[in-house]
């Protein structure tokens, strides 16, 4: 059974991914159902599971590669935590590509891709070691390509390119990194931190430095993350799964991983590399927003503050305490409704009402305002606004940033928030305010694109306004910290 | 002695110099067949018959045969050699150092009786009494086997070079000889004594010199005499008897080797059968053999599909 | 019988030489020819001694010949194909 | 799961305008949704009359939410809801105007927000209400959609945006000094964290924009006189105040306190008589709050008694909000109600300008009580810029044009109703607020105190006019015109891409590379690849050793 | 014994019959898979490594034939590889009938190669596996001459330069057998013996520089002849060089020696991955992608050989290099047929013209993607898990330039796969023959076969041990 449950939630999405390819074009309601099934079960069994973990239960299934070489899923409250903002999106998701396909051509692809996609964010969520972690690190890289093409328009292929011109390379440092590493260490397993005395300090720098990069990568660490904003080509359902859950959230988790499970804060400071991460963190933030402020595009806009909003999550792990731990950890929760929010909105606008940069938005609150209106809500969490989920993460990160000894977190915390709200008010001021084009047209009548935004919406308002609730994303981190990190 | 050796080397070296360096093609592949013949020659003076015997026989004559024809095919084709006359330096250079290399290699060699006195031990159980032999056909089948593939190997890559793509034409250019020519004439005589000097070779190989391959070439050197004196038609290769013939030989070989699992091993000939065992696959081998040869020497069909 | 020995080493690098320098394919064929019987001569003589010569060089030299004559059947055969389809006895992209 | 502990009241008043807010959205209600603004104070002024008892918490509400009431605060609390109250009335008005459902809606959040800073225990409910208030409060701002009131909503936001995030860093670093949420625990603990001195900043700076004090004025005097007059009111009376009552909840003792007093006293003069320069009587009359808020937060710096503060803060809510009233009040009546409204006006200005017995001058001579006589002095002395501006005002609002001539009863009654409020509740809750009795006030020396402000402002009123020197009218902003806020280029300008482009160094590679090809070419001819293959034979051999 | 005898007399009987009667050879072809992977399943399952000692005399008089993990996985892959060529060819009329008793030979030589413990008899089936190869090539028709010269020159130079070393090993040690020549005394010879059949084997295995012949002779040659030419030729040569540098001369190795193979491997990877980006026909990409990814394979020498080989290291590069070799094998076969595939389905590999291709034929396309997963040394694939031990022993012995150097080459490989992985994903509809599903499902179960290596590795991992060299026994 507790060798079952891992796997059997991998193969909720690959299975479905599996059949999904080899399904004819036009059997629509087969491969809707494939989705929606796989979901639904994946989220069954993940509740069942959080259950089990919550009273201290831990799973684990294992593959035998070559010596020193193995597959191990394991869930912990961590895996936990990713995987259910992950299965709960992708539900939401799926329902919401469902909507916004339609009937379309490719979608077996499309949805075979979508659900192998899933699943690698699944098992790298559930991977316990660091092969594991690599191989569906890599799983995601592949399965994203096909999804950021999936237009197969000029702008997606040189998209798709530029995705992978910056992953392969990153993949390629990672697996440096992780091979070196074990090399000295041995396979490293999340669970038993590897000994890091076999090795010279300058060598864990380094390896530390190629972890970075290659989980940077996907993290969009600035100057890596030139990829992400062109990645918004993609379709919306695509680039909110991208932007939220799937790939830059996996660089991120990656990331808390390294610094938590890999080195362990103790090292990770013994090394002062964690300040140096945090300090990249922050110049990410920083640099995020100023590039979300020149943007005209909706969803370059939103791309750019991925970048700025994900670095939050490195930052918690980079300064290495446990204020700032939980609030990273939230933050990959916060982020994650909040960022699929406003995806989910953007790709409504551009749909309904064919909006796509920021003046056509004129207008549209009067037309379509629940759509509006979970825009606002999404943007206003993004600003870290009261009571919104991401003031939580905010207050946290503060507080750790402050109990670490880097006052100077306070200042990107508010120099990032007055850049978000530079950003995001002016949105919403037209959406609100400004008179409609003259042509301007666009309605919300299609509920099955309007509800998947809506529930995100009241997510990330319910989870900054139940936050000192247990079962919150920040209760959980709390647990995860004070049951794993702290001494 | 020595001063034999040393100018029988002398002549060797001078005649392979003019073969692979000297002006005209023609020139080259004449000096190449007397080299052949040279090296046969050092072959009876090392004493070694069977070599000497395939030297001469596939060395010298049927790789001459077959270089000749080429240097024919190639001028009606057009196609002449291009004149280099200077040196190469640079590849001399490193050919010389390579052959340095060897030359101190043989010079540090102490010589051995290396396995001749094992293969003297057990030549009795071989069923046959020549030790060459019994090295080719018994203790290292296998690698005959093989080598008798290869031949049919190449032979098969001929196939896809016949002109239009005919493959199952007749082998080799349309000859005309005249029918009273001399040719003609030494082309009717010479298939019957060729067939009992070959026959003979493989029959006295199982103790004296010779064996198969010697006996094939000398069978296959009478029949492409016969083709291009005019007096038969080159078989075609789709002519399913002469393929039977191309493949009776391995055919029989392998069906032999892999019947020995019965006595025990892979290619394995029981004392007392070995002889039998052996005789017969060089007889079916030569049959095969020469027919190899002679398509080989023919070459690929370039009738350009006229059957 | 070490002159013999030698013998083949110098055919071998005189053969290496012409395989290499001479620019015509069939010159070629006609040099590689010269580095096996070379190989093959060192190999015999070698093996020989006090007046006889190891019979397993023996009967690798025969069917190192054999595999010559197949390899330089092919070879001419296919000198003579690519002659007639180019019209030359040179490879393209094969200048000195 | 434990919903709530302690009293429900003080939740009730928080989430009940939250609740009418939202019901905006349904179609019931939306027709007339103005009528909740009658409905929404009523709570907590429930609870102000009433007290508390002890404190509240919502445990696993956001990060723990603990509510209490101070005295301090309830007096406002008191007054505040009084005053949305009020305003609310007279909100009415506004019938029959676009997007009243949106105002209502906004309305209602930013009322929940400024009782949220009265009631708010813990530093993160304070922080939540605040920016509720702040930000809500936007919309009121804006409600018009008029350039002018779009402007003052541009400058408005910004800065109440940089009030969040000073304030959220200040309290940050208080939180994590007292490992505590709790504001008593944080205001203790921020006297001796290490980074005091910058959380003091923070939270002048955050709380100093909210309550107005100089330089962070400039957004006042242009954001309120362009809200409807319902919304000004409010914005002048009671949203202000929010930031007053941060000030004393989270300043540690005698932080900063010569430097707020300076600013504070800058302020009470220097706005007054800019307030001189205005015509629009309402943006005369934001200046005086500005001026007004001044006194106050000189003395918050003084480290007068939160009591005393808030003494004077009910007073200038009810009064300024009465002004404010009037100002629409007076637009549409004609005739002897015209006259009733100026009377009521005039009433009003002279309470704020100190005249004793009213209530102005109640609290003016409450909080001179045991102040240095420095301060005292200056006190009294800001009667005399109170008095220029109030004339001035009155004066403006005596020629202000008539748009109506029937004013209705829901225009008339707050502005009477307020204007007494503002007489006569600081000596109804003396008694209650302040340990010293009402008496002290109408002594003698205290009435000679407040009289010759006045007096000295008349006279000079009198000069200006003999003299026919009238100040110059000037647009409001002031300090504004410093403030370069055209957009940075940053904001239009891409900007090339401060990102490392593999796809690019591939390209250079590749190029770079080509000659690889040129190998190749040389490899194809077999003399260098024979070359080749006879020098690595050669090396091999040499290699092995 | 007897199914490792029918493993290598079956197809040479195929060939005959082939020979005999042309026009069945794809049906001879077909029984000759059936029968092999019947023999194969046997030797599999009895875990062992079985001998064959044809005529009986045994090492040093007769030959010896060993099946051990190595060779044993090596035909596996093989019989898959032609199993796939062989349902690939045999519903394509315009390939010339010769192909079917060439194919079966060079199989045959294959297998002779993988099992010969004696270094006369490697020559012989390199011999053979050489003409075979280079006929194949030639079937290509009239524009294949040039490319079948071009190797068989090389081929040949390659070989003469192999036999001379034999000749001198033979001559100083009086044997030929892999695991005597272990045991004997070093001569002072050797060292020119082994540069000689080293050199020769570097040019069969077309490691740079000698890799010129490959790309047009395998570009040249049809797409299942190509198939078999990049997946399985120079994989023989390379299993020879394993059998003299770690069994019968592991003491002759000099670090130096092999740091200077190691450095071919490594520009190998790079001049190969660089040339494949720039060329426009698919085959050609795919053939100097064999260029590059032979490279890999001789990163072997200096991590596992030399001092290092009695490390515990040793092992996992050892291990890694024969993943390599196998899953290379695999995809790149499953490229070719797919690549052969889309020839028949828009008569041409021009990348602009299989531009939508993957619409047309989806189950290539994903094969194709799934094999440059395996190229790219991506995770799970067999590819990976040979990147994977290859750089763990690179950093445990810290040369880190090796791990380097498979990084930097599966990066390559994935900028030179892009661009057909592009092509084949451009929005465009092309006009193609339809191809039957069944024939598309080839290469797909290729590719997969390459990936599922990597899956299961730990299984074949442990085969690989049986018989390995070295005393190292249990890796990293």
């Amino acid at each position: 059974m507790t060798a079952l449950l891992p796997v059997a939630i991998l193969l909720s999405s690959l299975i479905p991914a599996g059949v999904t390819f080899f399904l004819a074009q036009d059997s629509h309601r087969l491969r809707n159902t494939l989705s929606l099934g796989g979901a639904t079960v994946k989220l069954a069994l993940i509740v069942v599971m959080l259950v089990a973990v919550g009273q201290g239960a831990s799973y684990e299934a294992r593959l035998n590669l070559a010596p020193g070489l193995y597959l191990l899923l394991r869930i912990d409250a961590l895996s936990l935590l990713f995987m259910t903002l992950s299965a709960v999106l992708w539900l939401l998701t799926t329902v919401y590509a469902i909507a916004y396909f339609g009937t379309k051509a490719e979608l077996s692809r499309f949805f075979g891709f979508f659900s192998l996609c899933v699943g690698a964010t699944t098992g790298l969520a559930m991977a316990g070691s660091l092969i594991t972690f690599f191989l569906f690190f890599e799983l995601l890289t592949l399965s994203t390509w096909p999804l950021v093409v999936h237009k197969q328009d000029a702008k997606s292929l040189a998209a798709g390119r530029s995705y992978l011109t910056f992953a392969l390379p990153g993949s390629a440092a990672l697996l440096l990194a992780i091979v070196w590493l074990e090399s000295a260490t041995g396979p490293v397993l999340f669970t038993e931190p590897p000994d890091l005395s076999v090795m010279p300090d300058s060598h864990l720098r380094i390896i530390f430095a190629l972890f970075i990069a290659g989980l940077g990568v996907k993290a969009a660490l600035v100057p890596l993350h030139g990829w992400l904003p062109g990645a918004m080509a993609a379709p919306a359902p695509v680039s909110a799964l991208l932007h939220a859950v799937a790939v830059v959230k996996a660089g991120a988790f990656g990331i808390v991983r390294l610094v938590y499970d890999v080195f362990g804060i103790a090292s990770v400071q013994d090394l002062g590399l964690g300040t140096p991460l945090a300090l990249l963190a922050s110049v990410t933030i920083l640099w995020g927003s100023v590039r979300a402020l020149q943007q005209g595009e909706i969803k370059k806009r939103l791309a750019f503050s991925t970048v700025s909003q994900v670095s939050y999550i490195v930052l918690g792990a980079a300064l290495a305490g446990p204020y700032a731990a939980i609030g990273g950890l939230a933050h990959l929760v916060h982020q994650g409704l909040m960022k699929i929010t406003l995806f989910f909105c953007a790709g409504i606008f551009d749909e309904r009402a064919g909006a796509k940069r920021i003046e056509d938005l004129n207008g549209l609150g009067a037309r379509m305002p629940v759509t509006s209106v979970c825009f606002s809500l999404g943007a206003l969490g993004m600003i870290g606004l009261p009571p919104m989920a991401g003031f939580v993460s905010k207050v946290y990160l503060g507080l750790g940033g402050l109990q670490a000894g880097a006052p100077w977190v306070l200042g990107v915390l508010a120099a990032s928030t007055l850049l978000n709200a530079a950003y995001f008010l002016p949105l919403l001021y037209r959406l609100w305010f400004l008179p409609a084009a003259d042509a301007a047209t666009g309605d919300e009548r299609a509920p099955l694109l309007v509800a998947p935004a809506a529930i995100t919406a009241l997510a990330s308002l319910a989870v900054g306004v139940f936050a000192a609730s247990a079962l919150s994303p920040l209760g959980w981190a709390t647990l995860i910290v004070t049951r794993e990190y702290l001494p | 002695m020595a001063v034999f050796d040393l100018a029988l080397c002398t002549l060797i070296l001078l005649a392979a110099l003019a073969a692979v360096a000297g002006p005209g093609l023609f020139r080259a592949v004449v000096f190449f067949v007397v080299y052949g013949v040279l090296i046969a020659l050092a072959w009876v003076r090392l004493g070694a018959p069977d070599v000497a015997l395939a030297e001469a026989a596939i060395g010298a004559g049927l790789t001459g045969v077959l270089l000749l024809g080429a240097v024919g095919r190639l001028s009606r084709a057009g196609a002449d050699e291009p004149l280099t006359s200077r040196i190469d330096w640079p590849v001399a250079l490193a050919a010389g150092l390579v052959g340095a290399m060897l030359v101190w290699a043989v010079l540090s060699l102490a010589p051995g009786p290396g396995l001749a006195p094992a293969v003297a031990e057990i030549l009795p159980q071989t069923g046959v009494e020549n030790p060459v032999t019994a090295v080719l056909l018994n203790l290292r089948a296998w690698d005959t086997l093989l080598e008798s593939v290869v031949l049919l190997a190449a032979l098969i890559g001929l196939w896809p070079l016949a002109r239009g793509g005919a493959w199952q034409a007749a082998a080799g250019p349309v000859h005309h000889a005249l029918p009273d020519g001399v040719l003609a004439g030494f082309g009717r005589l010479l298939p019957p004594v060729a067939l009992l000097v070959g026959v003979y070779l493989v029959w006295a190989g199982a103790y004296q010199p010779g064996g198969a391959f010697q006996g094939g070439t000398v069978l296959a050197a009478a029949g492409v005499l016969c083709v291009m004196a005019g007096l038969v038609r080159a078989p075609g290769m789709a002519a399913p008897l002469w393929r039977l013939a191309l493949v009776a030989g391995p055919g029989l070989f392998l069906a032999l080797g892999v019947a020995g699992m019965a006595f025990g091993g892979f290619l394995l000939f029981p004392t007392a059968l070995a002889k039998g065992m052996i005789l017969a696959i060089e007889m079916v081998l030569t049959l095969s053999i020469a027919v190899t040869l002679a398509l080989m020497v023919l070459g690929p069909p370039e009738g350009g599909g006229a059957q | 019988m070490t002159v013999y020995a030698v013998t083949g080493a110098l055919l071998v690098a005189l053969g290496l030489y012409g395989l290499i320098a001479a620019r015509g394919l069939l010159r070629r064929v006609v040099a590689f020819n010269v580095v096996g019987s070379g190989v093959f001569l060192m190999f015999g003589a070698l093996g020989w001694y006090e007046g006889h010569t190891d019979p397993v060089p023996q009967a690798l030299i025969i069917t190192g010949i054999v595999v010559a004559l197949s390899a330089s059947a092919l070879a001419v055969g296919l000198v003579v194909a690519h002659a007639r389809v180019s019209g030359g006895q040179v490879l393209e992209d094969d200048a000195p | 799961m434990t919903l709530w502990t302690g009293p429900f009241l003080p939740l009730a008043v928080l989430i009940w305008p939250l609740l009418l807010g939202l019901s905006v959205v349904l179609p019931i209600v939306r027709p007339h949704s103005l009528r909740l603004l009658l409905l929404a104070p009523a709570p907590a002024l429930w609870l102000a009359l009433r007290g508390a008892d002890g404190a509240s918490t919502a445990p696993e509400l956001f990060l723990g939410v603990e509510l209490s009431l101070e005295p301090a605060s309830r007096l406002l609390l008191g007054m505040v809801a009084g005053l949305w109250l009020a305003a609310g009335v007279f909100a009415q008005s506004m019938a029959g105007g676009r997007n009243l459902e949106v105002f209502t809606g906004f309305w209602c959040l930013t009322l929940t927000g400024n009782l949220g800073v009265f009631l708010a225990g813990d530093v993160i409910t304070f922080y939540l209400a605040f920016a509720t208030v702040s930000l809500a409060a936007w919309f009121l701002v804006v409600h018009s959609r008029t350039d002018e009131a779009l402007r003052a909503g541009k400058i408005y936001i910004v800065l109440a945006v940089v009030g969040e995030v000073c304030l959220l860093a200040g309290f940050l670093i208080g939180v994590q000094a007292a490992d505590s949420f709790l504001i008593a625990d944080m205001r203790a603990a921020l006297a001796e964290a290490p980074l005091r001195g910058l959380a003091v900043g923070l939270l002048i700076t955050g709380f100093g924009i909210k309550a107005g004090m100089v330089p962070l004025h400039v957004w006042l005097p242009l954001a309120h006189p362009a809200a409807p007059v319902a919304a000004s009111a409010v914005l002048s009376g009671a949203i202000v105040k929010a930031g007053l009552v941060g000030l004393w909840l989270f300043m540690p003792p005698g932080a900063f306190g010569a430097g707020l007093m300076a600013l504070g006293m800058a302020g009470a003069f220097g706005a007054a008589l800019w307030g001189l320069t205005q015509v629009n009587p309402k943006a005369i009359l934001a200046y005086s709050t500005v001026s007004q808020m001044g006194v106050m937060v000189a003395l918050v710096g003084s480290g007068t008694a939160a009591q005393a503060v808030a003494f004077y803060a009910v007073h200038h809510g009810l009064a300024k909000g009465a002004l404010f009233l009037s100002v629409g009040a007076v637009a549409v009546s004609g005739g002897r109600a015209r006259l009733v409204m100026l009377m009521a006006a005039g009433l009003a200005a002279l309470s704020v300008a100190g005249l004793p017995l009213t209530g102005g001058g109640g609290v003016k001579a409450a909080v001179k009580l045991g102040q240095s006589d420095l301060l005292a002095l200056l006190i009294t002395a800001t009667g005399v810029t109170t008095t220029l501006i109030m004339g001035w005002f009155l004066w403006r609002l005596a020629q202000a044009e008539v748009s109506g001539t029937h004013a209705r009863v829901y225009e008339r009654l707050p502005v009477v109703a307020l204007t007494l409020a503002a007489v006569g509740v600081p000596w109804i809750v003396w008694p209650q607020a302040l340990a010293a009795t009402p008496d002290y006030a109408l002594s003698g020396r205290a009435i000679a105190d407040a009289i010759w402000p006045p007096v000295i402002a008349g006279a000079t009123a009198l000069v200006a006019l003999f003299l026919r020197l009238g100040p110059d009218t000037r647009p409001p902003g002031d300090l504004l015109r410093l403030l370069v806020f055209s957009a940075p280029a940053i904001w239009t300008q891409p900007r090339a891409a401060f990102s490392l482009d593999p796809a690019r160094l591939v390209a250079f590679v590749t190029v770079a590379v080509a000659r690889l090809v040129a190998v190749e070419h040389v490899l194809l001819r077999w003399r260098w690849s024979g070359l080749g293959i006879l020098g690595v034979v050669v090396a091999l051999v040499f290699l092995m050793d | 014994m007897t199914p490792l005898i029918a493993l290598l007399a079956l197809p040479l009987a195929g060939a005959l019959m082939a020979v005999a009667v042309p026009h069945r050879g794809a049906r001879i072809a077909g029984v000759v898979v059936v029968a092999s992977a019947g023999a194969l399943i046997m030797l599999v399952a009895q875990w062992g490594i079985p001998h064959a000692a044809p005529g009986g005399w045994g090492a040093p008089l007769g030959i010896m034939l060993e099946a051990d993990g190595l060779a044993l996985a090596f035909m596996a892959m093989v019989l898959a590889v032609m199993a796939g060529v062989c349902a690939t060819a045999a519903p394509m009329r315009e390939l010339p009938t010769p192909f079917w008793p060439l194919a079966l030979l060079a199989w045959a030589a294959l297998n002779a190669i993988f099992v010969s413990r004696d270094l006369f008899n490697l020559y012989v089936g390199l011999e053979l596996l050489t003409l075979a190869a280079v006929a194949l090539v030639a079937t290509g028709g009239d524009k294949a001459l040039a490319a079948a010269l071009r190797y068989l020159i090389f081929a040949l130079t390659g070989s003469i330069l192999y036999l001379a070393g034999v000749v001198l090993v033979y001559s100083a040690h009086g044997v030929l057998d892999v695991s005597l020549l272990a045991a004997t005394l070093p001569a002072p010879t050797d060292r020119v013996a082994m540069g000689l059949m080293t050199a020769g084997l570097l040019i069969k295995t077309a490691l740079f520089p000698f890799h010129v012949w490959l790309p047009p002779a395998h570009a040249a040659a049809p797409a299942p002849a190509s198939a078999m030419l990049s997946a399985l030729v120079p994989k023989a040569s390379f299993v020879i060089l394993l059998r003299l540098w770690f069994e019968a001369m592991p003491d002759a190795a000099d670090d130096r020696l092999l740091t200077a193979l190691a450095v071919l491997g490594a520009l190998a990877v790079g001049h190969g991955g660089i040339m494949a980006l720039r060329q426009t026909r698919l085959k050609q990409i795919i053939a100097y992608s064999t260029v590059a990814q032979i490279g890999y394979l001789f990163l072997v020498f200096p991590l596992a050989g030399g001092d290092g080989a009695a490390q515990p290291w040793a092992a996992g590069a050892w291990t890694g290099a024969v993943f390599q070799a196998l899953s290379h094998g695999l995809a790149k076969a499953a490229m070719f047929l797919c690549a052969g595939l889309w020839i028949i389905a828009v008569g041409s590999d021009r990348l602009e013209d299989l531009r939508g291709l993957a619409r047309g034929l989806p189950m290539t396309a994903m094969a194709f993607a799934l094999a440059a997963i395996t190229l790219m040394g991506l995770p799970p694939s067999g590819g990976f898990t040979a990147k994977y031990l290859m750089m763990t022993t690179a950093f445990a012995s810290g040369q880190v330039v090796w791990a380097l150097v498979l990084a930097g080459g599966g990066l390559l490989a994935a900028a030179y796969l892009y661009r057909p992985m592009g092509a084949l994903f451009a929005r465009e509809i092309p006009a193609f023959t339809p191809v039957p599903r069944y024939l598309q499902a080839v290469p797909l179960v290729l590719a997969l076969l390459a990936v599922g290596m990597g899956v299961l590795s730990d299984g074949l991992y442990a085969f690989l041990q049986l018989g390995r060299p070295g005393t190292a026994e249990e890796g990293l």
